[in-house]
């Protein structure tokens, strides 16, 4: 199976941590990390949540992301999931799994992964409500949050 | 060349891609004064520069970078997904 | 439910984080941390491991970690379940997870109730195989982890 | 006052717990030094004080801390949960 799924399709986090954990017994941890969509945005509340995305380069980026952080932790496993297309509050939108022998790498492999993928993998989010309709702003925090781990951009 | 639009900017242009001949540009930069020339449509949507990130063959790269050799170039502003 | 559980049963990771994020749409983060019982000790191949604990104290101590993430992040939910008895490799041991706004506060507060579990809640790992059987010692990088937070100990 | 042993100390003292006359011990270390005099196994289990850490009524406190008005006093290794 491979590292990376993009699609509509909602996910079972629990199915997804056997399935990267099974018949390897030198796993010691396993961190998940769930983005969900929240119901209140600046704007007001929010009725409907649309993910694009480019599709020729989703994956590419994605798997780029992942083999950068196979390359900096001794990971025994990594699994990301991106949801696109239209969420509703409440909704799972993204999955990242990171499994290995000790838990300081799985932790900070699976922090690394959402940060560079808030800022590298190519994601848009459009908030719908009541009060009309806009696309959601770059946080200023995120790009300060994949700066930490050392920008190896060319 | 396919010049590619995502999120606002494609509402903006009117397009999500078209076929397009960069005319005299060389770089991502110079394709966007380019289009701007051509077409009120991109004035509005490239009226700010820093907003726009662009990739060439589905590699993020810098606004000053060569796009002669491109089959595809696409422009969008800074990605928000996870 | 209270936030905390201590006992020989199993948990189920997808179960918990449905129950912990339910009716609630202002999360946007979620982190689970899972520890399995790895196969490979120092001495050689593991059959069997074996948690104790203090029964009197565990559920407080936990508790009082949790009190102090809460105190530290502003969590919308945390949930720590640990197991004690016979465990076999490949076995879950342990599960934290942090609901939050936003992934920042929900990655840290994982991390610091880990680093504070391993150094401040009354369990003890004892491993046995065709080698014998030994108590685990306490890892030095446990110690150095929770430092990290600063020491409030009094 | 009821004394607690955990893990490989639990062991080499033989018993999970046990009542306890702390004699003239008024700290934890001087009821290990107590505790020690009295039996060798104790001697034994204790052998390594930096080795030992201790909770005072379910709460791990400093080996220097008063027990006088403690109803249960528990010694054991390092913990390793998790």
């Amino acid at each position: 199976m491979s590292a990376v799924s993009v699609g509509p399709e909602d996910f079972d986090i629990g199915a997804e941590i056997a399935a990267l954990t099974a018949d390897d017994r030198e796993i010691g941890a396993v961190v998940s990390f769930t983005g969900l969509v929240r119901e209140m945005t600046a704007a007001g509340a929010l009725d409907e949540m649309t993910l694009e995305h480019y599709p020729g380069m989703t994956g590419a980026a994605l798997e780029a992301i992942v083999a950068e952080a196979q390359e900096r932790w001794p990971l025994s496993g990594v699994r990301v999931i991106h949801r696109v297309g239209p969420l509703a509050p409440g909704d799972r939108i993204v999955l990242v799994l990171t499994a290995s022998r000790h838990r300081e790498a799985a932790f900070e492999a699976a922090a690394f992964l959402m940060d560079y993928l808030k800022t590298r993998a190519p994601f848009w989010k459009r908030e719908a409500g009541a009060h009309g309709a806009a696309w959601v702003d770059a946080r200023e925090a995120d790009d300060a949050a994949a700066a930490r781990w050392g920008d190896d951009r060319s | 060349m396919q010049v590619l639009y995502f999120a606002w900017l494609r509402e903006r242009v009117g397009v999500g891609s078209e076929e397009v001949d960069p005319g005299p540009a060389t770089t991502a930069a110079e394709l966007i004064e380019e289009l701007k020339r051509r077409d009120p449509r991109y004035s509005a949507a490239f009226a700010d520069v820093s907003a726009i990130r662009v990739a060439v063959d589905q590699k993020m790269v810098a606004l000053d970078s060569p796009i002669s050799e491109a089959r595809e170039v696409a422009f969008f502003p800074p990605v928000t997904g996870g």
